[in-house]
């Protein structure tokens, strides 16, 4: 059996390094790894996240410290700091609709180095003029009909959270906090999950696995967990 | 029509356009109040993009609630056939046509059923959430909307804010009107006797065919 | 709480109509929904599976019947009957990568319209001129290195297996057998799933679910199940 | 060397180029022989494309041995930790990188690593299975098989049957030699004594570059 890395949050956000693209799970806040991320001191970080959470919260902890260079997300309307530091010239912000978004890490982490979409056709988004928009998309017409070509996207540090790892470093999911998390997990060259409890190796169970040891570097136990 | 009835009455007879079994996606505000209006007999399942279907209103007594978040970020339950999925699954459900409707507000909607809903002008720009992905996966896309901004049409010959989608939109329904998009132009299926067809047509800039079969909304 | 319709076999079998694309979960037999097939008349068939099982066992029983017009597949070499009527010119025959398919099928569940893999580079895969490869497929440069473009791949039927559903049409798998069975449950028009149980609405639980109701239309009870 | 130690003095070898933790896929014949032959304190984790990972022998006692099955369909055993998963995600381990390599046997190899092994020619179309995902996905690809067939170079400038995979190779292993692909052509690192590097060059069709540092297969 396999034995995972189990290291402190501290050791964990050591890892980010300057300049680093860190990919975050969660959904304002909800299934964010916010242990390791309030450990984080690297900067000029390219982050690809749904939201940056809310003000000093979830992923917006590492915006508010000044971590951030450019802001990969879907949605940053309940962050206020995302428009601030925007419009003052402190930051990029790339702009990419939720399910292309997902699809995108998807295909980093599984050799799909892009995929045809009929999000965003005529749009903004399909606009690499637009300052917001994510460059490398195209606009292909595929057997009579337009689509976005959306190229596949991996980052160096993953940062996800689980409710459950063995010491293998399986990992399952609970409730609304899957989101981003299991795709982001296999899309990186080093992946960091913070869970909720560890029990021992193979308690999971093959058929209940959501996260195979084999995409997990590092577990971190969740601060105040049980 | 009283301000305050307006809401509820749109959603009303956008309620009449949902039927048993189907799956749809509600987005913030007045689509929300739908499921209120929808017969008891009809069962809907409803999906909440940042994962699950089956979403019913929060239950503080589930011994899982505080796992139980919307696509707002707020706490909300689940039905307990429902299912949690990750993001890529959530908008795989989406893109493949598995959500039979999407209800959703607008700020503009075009004759060739464009819709821009997404940037209002001189506010930061919030992003699009799932929004774009809604519009050209749902099968059917409906639009609940007042009918006029401050008196200013909202349904024009073309949008002029920045799309979420083009050609997304199937049906518009407002406190005074419900109208198809079709190929041949807008149609306008029925209308709230408290209004004239030339006081709806007034209130709205892009040109209404009026359907042979027209007739009132039903209360 | 939604309601599944349960029937038999043979009212599931009779969905499948002259002509029908219909995909068949399963590898080598393991996962495939034998009552189904069985019971299956129609003729004509355009069958996707992983490898057409043994000589009349899987999906080899529908190819013995004389079902099958075209036969998609990834690997065909334990049904020697798959060689007898290609050669005989009783069947068409396509081959695609194992990963490849199972891609297509995702993509047609989830509004994917095609993708760019690196597998089948500079092969028969990607020959419209041989005469087992798959039709649309397009060799593309993308970035600087090539890709096949492969599109989405949609059926009329999908006959999937799975261990237990619930009376809504819920459906977990029970391990090696889920397979193509999953990604083909969102991929047809109807989608009939024979289990090896049924439980009440809501006992599989939301998060245990692994194809949810709504992709499911008919569940049929397994021959001899418990 | 006798015919019977060949198989197991090329999987010894084989054995050598896995580390502590890594993903491997092995293909059928010869390179399942592989993991009897490395060191105990070296843990793989094995690949099964048809559905997980943690392969194991099979165990008749496992509460779910009937649900357990290998890429052949024959019964096997799965790691308490291993992970059932669907054929797309199998596949988005192999085309992602996360296995660290495959080990499997072939018909031909060419100098610039392309691979043929899945058509052998006058026999009916076996299909490729997931070979050419392996192929293309893997991060190393370790070609284990005999030198030649009946005498005939197996080792090649170009295949002359249908790839399985262009440039795909990084490794050829045989009973005569250790061989790496690189970009300026096939590379002799390693030789049996049993055999001269003249033998071994007499017994490959392509021109070998001998390595700086040439070293015995060790036993």
């Amino acid at each position: 059996m396999a034995k995972a890395k189990i290291v402190t949050a501290k050791e964990a956000a050591a890892l980010v390094k300057d300049g680093d693209t860190v990919m975050v799970g969660g959904f304002m806040t909800h299934g964010t790894a916010h242990t390791v991320i309030g450990e984080i001191t690297a900067k000029d970080l390219t982050v690809v996240c749904n939201d940056c959470g809310y003000e000093n919260q979830g992923a917006g902890v590492l915006l508010h410290k000044g971590l951030i260079k450019t802001l990969i997300a879907t949605h940053v309307g309940l962050n206020k700091e995302v428009a601030e530091k925007y419009n003052a010239g402190e930051i990029e912000l790339k702009l990419q609709p939720q399910g292309t978004l997902a699809e995108q890490i998807r295909c980093g982490g599984t050799g799909i180095a892009g995929f045809l979409t009929p999000t965003g056709v005529g749009t903004i988004v399909a606009d690499p003029e637009s300052p917001t928009t994510l460059p490398g998309v195209q606009t292909i017409n595929y057997n009579g009909k337009d689509y976005l070509l959306e190229p596949a996207m991996r980052g160096n540090v993953a940062i996800i959270h689980g409710f459950v790892a063995d010491e293998s470093g399986n990992i399952r999911y609970k409730g609304a906090r899957r989101n981003f998390n299991p795709l982001m997990a296999a899309a990186c060259d080093i992946t960091i999950a913070e869970v909720e409890k560890i029990v021992p190796s193979g308690e999971i169970g093959p058929d209940y696995v959501e996260t195979p040891y084999i995409f997990v570097d590092y577990i971190v136990l969740k601060e105040d967990a049980e | 029509m009283e301000r305050s009835e307006i809401k509820p009455y749109i959603a009303k007879r956008v309620a009449k356009e949902l039927h048993d079994g189907d799956v749809v996606n509600l987005g913030i505000g007045l689509p929300t109040m739908v499921p209120d209006y929808v017969d008891p007999s009809v069962k809907l399942t409803l999906h909440s993009e940042n994962g699950y279907i089956g979403l019913t209103a929060a239950d503080p007594d589930h011994p899982d609630a505080e796992y139980i978040t919307n696509a707002g970020g707020q706490y909300s339950g689940i039905e307990p056939d429902g299912m949690y999925f990750d993001s890529a699954f959530s908008f795989g459900i989406v893109r493949g046509q598995h959500v039979d409707a999407t209800i959703l507000g607008s700020l503009q909607v075009s004759e060739h059923g464009d819709i821009a809903n997404w940037i209002i002008p001189g506010k930061m720009v919030p992003g699009m959430g799932g929004a774009m992905d809604l519009l050209s996966g749902a099968k059917k896309t409906i639009v609940a909307m007042e009918h006029t901004q401050k008196g200013n049409p909202k349904i024009l010959p073309e949008c002029t804010l920045p799309l979420t989608a083009k050609g997304a939109v199937d049906l518009i329904i407002t406190e005074m009107a419900v109208i198809e998009v079709t190929d041949k132009g807008l149609v306008l299926k029925e209308y709230n006797p408290e209004f004239t067809i030339e006081e709806i047509q007034a209130a709205t800039a892009a040109k209404l065919i009026i359907a042979d079969d027209i007739k009132p909304i039903e209360d």
